[in-house]
């Protein structure tokens, strides 16, 4: 489905060059995080931190700590009202985590302490005076082992510590595969990422006698922190005020509880007075969250001519101390690993075990980019076992504009097909390469927000209001949380379009309760379509209070049209008369006895299926170079064909494609966690490895034009879902070189060698 | 969080033996500090007194002359190493490791005298500047001492020097005729250190034989690790595929590398293998080109 | 003929389908159920995770069976 | 410890400041100057989100002390503009959208002014080498790599000082 000609001629700022609505402030030194913020007789809290995997705490002794010079206060669990919370808050038993645990500790670097000083440096001596006496208990770290009979018990009543499951199913697997000429079965592991934010996990605490408690957090969604705070704390929702204006990156780590709000928080209430909390880059890598590792199993079941018979997949998830994200990242790994295909029989059991390790979320991608690493490797070596074109015979079993995914989703557009097109053409570009480089692709696909709501919340999914004021300007109240990807500016171009005003008119507040409507926040793709379309309902509101005084001031027919594109209000058939759009604003205040025209917009999906109202589509392609005989991997070359309906901000969406790229390409090659006994072996930014400029190859994207009925102007996901694909795409380009199938990510030089070794081994026993 | 110490900042090398003499056993020196600061902020490191030598300009300095060879002062950067004319011309391999060293901010700050003193294993230019025959001069107010750099490390970030002396200059013979030195490390971000680092200096005579060889290994062991065995492999022969070979796998004998999440010793070894081989037909192929 | 998930009384046309909603669903209810049965849900859940196969889900599909009588 | 009274010249303006000597140069800037725009996000000499120039010398400022700079000319991201007036490469970050989350952009323009102004006309390659110490985990680094090719094209020259 393309876009009507009509509906795009109508737009006037969509799509168009415009700056980030931020930028200035953010490339002259001026925007302010919650790292940046002092506030007058501020004391820094630091976290003392759990040096066991699972232990009893026994008894604390802070007497030495508060002796010290310049140490204002100590907390520990049993300071605080113990609730055990979670951001499942429907499903109790998933509320899992004390952030400032009464009992015991179940990973290395789980807060048990915290201090506030008058320097960070006081705080930070203060922690060594601290006399912990722990029961060590025996630790588990891996899911299969932790499933063991004799394995410790990390959560009281857990037994064989699963967590989670989840189950999906259509169609009939049996038959399906009994109909399959082909069938194939691999097991895979995909590991852990650091979401590895460039601001820390950061808050500034200030508890004042009114009892408002006033908190600077970064994260990717203040209505959370709020309802969560007020939760932990046993307060009314409407005292916790939490402002996050500037956030230092996201992806999908900063939407749970973290330790720095809630020291900073537990410390300024006994204290009264403002704390902040800063993590150090190595308490932000061991005691955040991560991506959650997960192994793979795959069957997958196909004709002789391409056709998807059926595909089963099971999971186990490493789901680390607590349950975090880790339910839905459970879920919507099951739910992609059947993307962008017709798979008329569909299986997936997920198993989320709890170990002795950091608990694992959902990171950029929730899951996706484990199961596209495994279905898109495993469907290309199928396509090789049979001798099928690989673009062929995915286009053949793809998605397309009308589809339902049985059960579960409503596919209202798709640009697969066309991606594939275009992959086509740059690979046959390419042509002949020469030895030890090969070309890799693979699709993926993903969601423009999520259905569900396991935080139980009663308000509206997003919601905004839009106030027009006395000079024509406007200003926009949304509780969206920018953190980077430009939602503010995606609102402002929204609105600016909805209202025939220009951007620089629309002032944006968000990110901050108090003043700003409930929204979830930055998670699942979901503010460009959930908050753009509650954005431009607002506006649309506000625009029919003025056009009621356009009519009435011009004494129009009826059957006249009115509009206002530009700042200028008109018949839209005449688009000469009219007036300026101040004028009306001016007419329409004073017709109203002098009330601003104000505009609210509400959006929460319905009747859009189980997962997401709308589906992006894309093929990532990548072109690799290796060396055969130490390992190393070199991205050389990409393309990226991208369906996120109608772009809203053109500069947005390349930097969000590009910055996707880079993160998941990292997952696929270099970002690595090794543990040994519960502990992360590379917590710090010189052994944790990620791609750096000189690493990232070219980045052409090919934007596809499609227009989703259910998105503002046609717009959908854009960023996330670019993240599933890559890792796959690299892995088959090492496969096409090399003729080796990597089944493990990050693929690492050894693991290159000693495949390329076992190869040359089975191929001299063959001979 | 750093130890407190007494700041001191002496305007002379004179000044600063001085200031060494005065607190020995309870200071340290910093220079560009790349390293060194952050050891002190892990507390690996704590210090009464802080010698900052990083403005000695006496200090800072590339000479060259045919008959000495090459003076390159302690306080000289990475930066103006990687940028030096003369050294493109004279010694080709240190430009090269120096552009790889580390990131930009950290080769514009950074000292040669400070990175040599530090003794990380997998620091670059020790196992450049060893295949090059350097010399280390050290200073103290008894006098100055000079060590063949393959003689000056001893142990992880162990040198030679004693408490009461610091690093003053790097000297570097004149090249041999055809002589070519290489070096490579093998890292997964280009500026990255070292998983492990190989530099081969080949010498050759008129026919093409290796006349005299050097095979120093990075990151291959508590200090950077001469590979004599592969050495003997080189001399007396043209380097044809089957020697280099023999000589990789003889270096990764000499090697003693540590296993570690970035490669196991068996990995280690490897790729020690790998680059020995490539790094010796790299400068064998220089070497014979050269007039 | 229609089976019933005897925790939550939905219904599909296959035993098999009853047994992985159990094991999908998983909350209290249905856990409280394989527990009545006499045999223990973490067992099986563990075997059906490790094990190629169907065999856990198969073992509730017949107790789902054996069950719609009483329903 | 002995406290020590440096100068340090900030954005071509003179600061007095009395500190421990082991205060390193961000510190200095951000907690006794309180200039913020300049961050931190390691402690291993590894993100380059501290970027300041010395001089014309792009450094860490989390990898020198404070006690180092005394006398020294210094400028962060909040000294490239001059009056209200956006340097070119402030310009060319905003034409190209080189920044999401903005924490790792103060760093970014001040080791590419550093790469300026010792090469005004870099390569493309130069450029990525220049950034290489510098993290960023929204970008993918390729729309800093444009903005800096474009103020090398000279593309805001008439608009400059």
């Amino acid at each position: 489905m393309t876009t009507t000609s009509l509906a795009k001629e109508k737009l006037h700022v969509i799509n168009t060059h415009v700056h980030n609505i931020d930028g200035i402030a953010k490339v002259t030194g001026r925007a302010t995080y919650s790292f940046d913020v002092k506030l007058p007789g501020m004391l820094y809290g630091k976290i003392l931190r759990s040096p066991h995997p699972h232990a009893k705490i026994i008894n604390i002794d802070a007497s030495k700590a508060l002796a010290l010079h310049g140490v204002k206060a100590v907390v520990t669990g049993k300071d605080t009202l113990g609730v055990k919370q979670g951001i499942w808050r429907r499903y109790s038993e998933l509320c899992d985590e004390q952030i400032l645990p009464v009992e015991k500790v179940r990973y290395i670097g789980e807060p048990v302490a915290a201090v506030a000083a008058i320097t960070e440096e006081i705080a930070e001596a203060a922690l060594d005076l601290i006399e912990v006496e722990y029961e060590v208990l025996e630790g588990v770290y891996e899911p299969y082992e932790a499933m063991k009979k004799e394995a410790p018990e990390i959560h009281e009543g857990v037994e064989r510590n699963i967590n989670v499951t989840r189950h999906i199913e259509w169609g009939d697997v049996e038959t399906g595969f009994e109909q399959a000429d082909y069938i194939r079965e691999d097991h895979f592991f995909c590991g852990g990422q650091a979401h590895m934010c460039m601001e820390t996990r950061s808050a500034v605490a200030s508890y004042t006698p009114e009892g408002k408690l006033t908190i600077y957090h970064s994260n990717q969604s203040a209505y959370y922190m709020q309802a969560l705070m007020a939760g932990v704390l046993g307060m009314k929702e409407g005292n916790v005020r939490v402002i996050a204006q500037y956030v230092g990156g996201g992806f999908g780590g900063k939407f749970e509880l973290d330790g720095a709000i809630f020291t900073s928080c537990i410390l300024s209430m006994k204290l009264h007075r403002p704390v902040k909390v800063i993590y150090t880059r190595e308490e932000d890598f061991i005691a955040t969250k991560r991506r959650t590792p997960m192994h793979y199993w795959v069957r997958t079941g196909i004709k002789k001519d391409g056709t998807f018979c059926a595909r089963e997949a099971r999971v186990v998830s490493n789901g680390g101390a607590y349950t975090g994200m880790g339910a839905t990242a459970l879920y919507l790994t099951g739910f992609f690993h059947s993307f962008p295909y017709r798979w008329e029989n569909y299986r997936y059991d997920g198993y989320r075990v709890y170990t002795n390790t950091l608990p694992s979320t959902s990171m950029r991608g929730f899951g996706a980019p484990q199961a596209m690493f495994c279905s898109e490797q495993q469907l290309e070596w199928i396509a090789a076992d049979l001798g099928l074109d690989p673009i062929e015979m995915r286009r053949k079993n793809g998605h397309y504009a009308g589809y339902e995914v049985p059960g579960q989703a409503f596919i209202a557009s798709c640009g697969l097909d066309e991606a594939f097109t275009v992959m086509k053409e740059w690979i046959a570009k390419k042509g002949k390469l020469p030895a030890n480089r090969g070309i890799g692709f693979s699709a993926a696909g993903f969601m423009s927000g999520g259905i569900f709501n396991w935080f139980d919340t009663p308000y509206s999914f997003s919601s905004a209001v839009v106030t027009i004021n006395q000079d024509a300007t406007v200003e926009l109240h949304i509780g969206a949380t920018e953190i980077g990807q430009g939602s503010n500016t995606t609102m402002a171009i929204i609105a600016a379009e909805t209202l025939g005003v220009k951007v620089e008119d629309i002032k944006v507040h968000s990110g901050d309760t108090d003043h700003c409507p409930a929204d979830l926040g930055a998670w699942g793709s979901r503010q460009t379509l959930m908050t753009g379309n509650a954005t431009k309902r607002a506006c649309e509101d506000a625009k029919a209070q003025l056009l009621e005084f356009a009519y009435a001031k011009m004494g129009l027919n009826i059957v006249y049209d009115l509009d206002i594109k530009d700042r200028w209000v008109h018949i839209v058939a005449r688009p000469e008369r009219g007036m300026p759009f101040d004028e009306l604003v001016t007419i329409a205040l004073r017709g109203k006895d002098g009330q601003r025209i104000i505009g609210r917009g509400f959006y929460t999906p319905h009747r859009k299926g189980m997962i997401s109202p709308a589906y992006s589509y894309m093929l990532q392609g990548v072109e690799v170079d290796i060396d055969p005989e130490t390992g190393k991997i070199e991205l050389l070359d990409s393309l990226t064909a991208h369906d996120c309906g109608q772009p809203i901000n053109h500069l947005g969406l390349i930097g969000q494609l590009e910055g996707a790229f880079s993160m998941a390409a990292g997952y696929g090659y270099l970002e690595y966690m090794p543990y040994e006994d519960g502990k992360l072996m590379n917590p710090n930014l010189v052994d944790y490895k990620m791609i750096r400029a000189t690493e990232m190859p070219e980045t052409p994207i090919h934007d596809i034009d499609t227009y989703e009925p259910e998105g503002p102007y046609g717009a959908k996901e854009a960023g996330e879902g670019l993240t599933n694909p890559t890792a796959a795409a690299i892995g088959n380009a090492i496969f096409h070189a090399l003729g080796v199938q990597m089944k493990e990510c990050p693929i690492r030089p050894h693991m290159i060698v000693d495949a390329l070794k076992e190869k040359a081994e089975k191929e001299k026993a063959g001979k | 969080m750093i130890h407190d110490f007494t700041y001191l900042k002496p305007g002379t090398v004179k000044e600063a033996v001085a200031m060494l003499s005065d607190h020995v056993d309870e200071c340290k020196i910093i220079c560009g500090g790349q390293s060194l600061l952050i050891v002190m902020r892990q507390g690996l490191i704590a210090t009464d007194y802080l010698i900052d030598i990083k403005g000695l300009k006496e200090l800072d300095y590339i000479k060259y002359d045919d008959k000495e060879g090459l003076k390159i002062g302690a306080t000289t950067t990475h930066k103006s190493i990687e940028k030096s004319a003369l050294l493109k011309e004279k010694y080709p391999v240190l430009p090269i490791m120096e552009e790889r060293l580390a990131s930009l901010q950290t080769r514009n700050w950074g000292t040669i005298g400070g990175n040599l003193a530090h003794a990380d294993a997998a620091g670059d230019p020790a196992p450049v500047l060893i295949a090059l025959d350097a010399k280390i001069k050290v200073g103290s107010k008894a006098g100055e001492r000079v060590f063949e750099l393959g003689e000056f490390y001893t142990d992880l970030f162990e040198t030679a020097m004693n408490h009461e002396e610091m690093v003053l200059e790097v000297q570097v013979p004149p090249m041999a005729p055809k002589t070519a030195c290489a070096y490579k490390k093998f890292n997964l971000l280009q500026n990255d250190m070292g998983v492990v680092g190989v530099a081969v200096k080949i010498t050759v005579d008129a026919s093409g034989t290796c006349t005299d060889a050097r095979v120093i290994l990075g990151n291959a062991g508590v200090t950077p690790v001469r590979a004599k065995s592969a050495e003997q492999i080189l001399v007396g022969k043209k380097l044809d595929e089957a020697v280099l070979v023999k000589a990789g796998e003889a270096a990764a004998d000499d090697a003693d590398p540590v296993s570690d999440i970035h490669a196991s010793e068996e990995f280690r070894r490897h790729l020690i293998k790998v680059l020995t081989k490539r790094m010796a037909r790299q400068a064998w192929e220089q070497a014979v080109k050269l007039g | 003929m229609a089976f019933k998930c005897p925790a939550c009384k939905k219904q599909w046309d296959v035993s098999l389908q009853v047994a992985r909603h159990i094991f999908g669903t998983g909350d209290k209810k249905h856990r409280e159920w394989i527990e009545s049965q006499g045999v223990s849900y973490a067992d099986l859940l563990v075997q059906q995770a490790t094990n190629p196969g169907n065999a856990s889900y198969q073992t509730v599909a017949d107790l789902v069976e054996k069950a719609q009588d009483k329903l | 410890m002995e406290k020590k009274i440096i100068t340090l010249r900030v954005n071509k303006q003179d600061y007095e400041l009395y500190i421990n000597p082991k205060t390193l140069l961000v510190e200095a800037i951000r907690d006794y100057i309180g200039l913020t725009g300049t961050k931190r996000g390691c402690e291993t000499v590894s993100c380059g989100a501290c970027s300041v120039l010395v001089g014309d010398l792009a450094v860490k400022a989390c990898s020198v002390l404070a006690m180092q700079c005394d006398g020294m000319e210094i400028t962060t991201s909040e000294g490239l503009e001059d009056n209200g007036k956006l340097a070119p490469i402030q310009k060319a970050f905003l034409d190209e959208g080189a920044y999401q989350c903005g924490f790792c952009t103060s760093g970014m323009l001040m080791t590419t002014s550093g790469l300026l102004k010792e090469n005004a006309n870099p390569t493309k390659q130069e450029v990525k080498e220049a950034i290489e110490g510098n993290i960023c985990r929204c970008t993918g680094y390729n729309s800093i790599v444009r903005a800096v090719e474009r103020v090398a094209k000279g593309m805001y020259k008439e608009e400059s000082l």
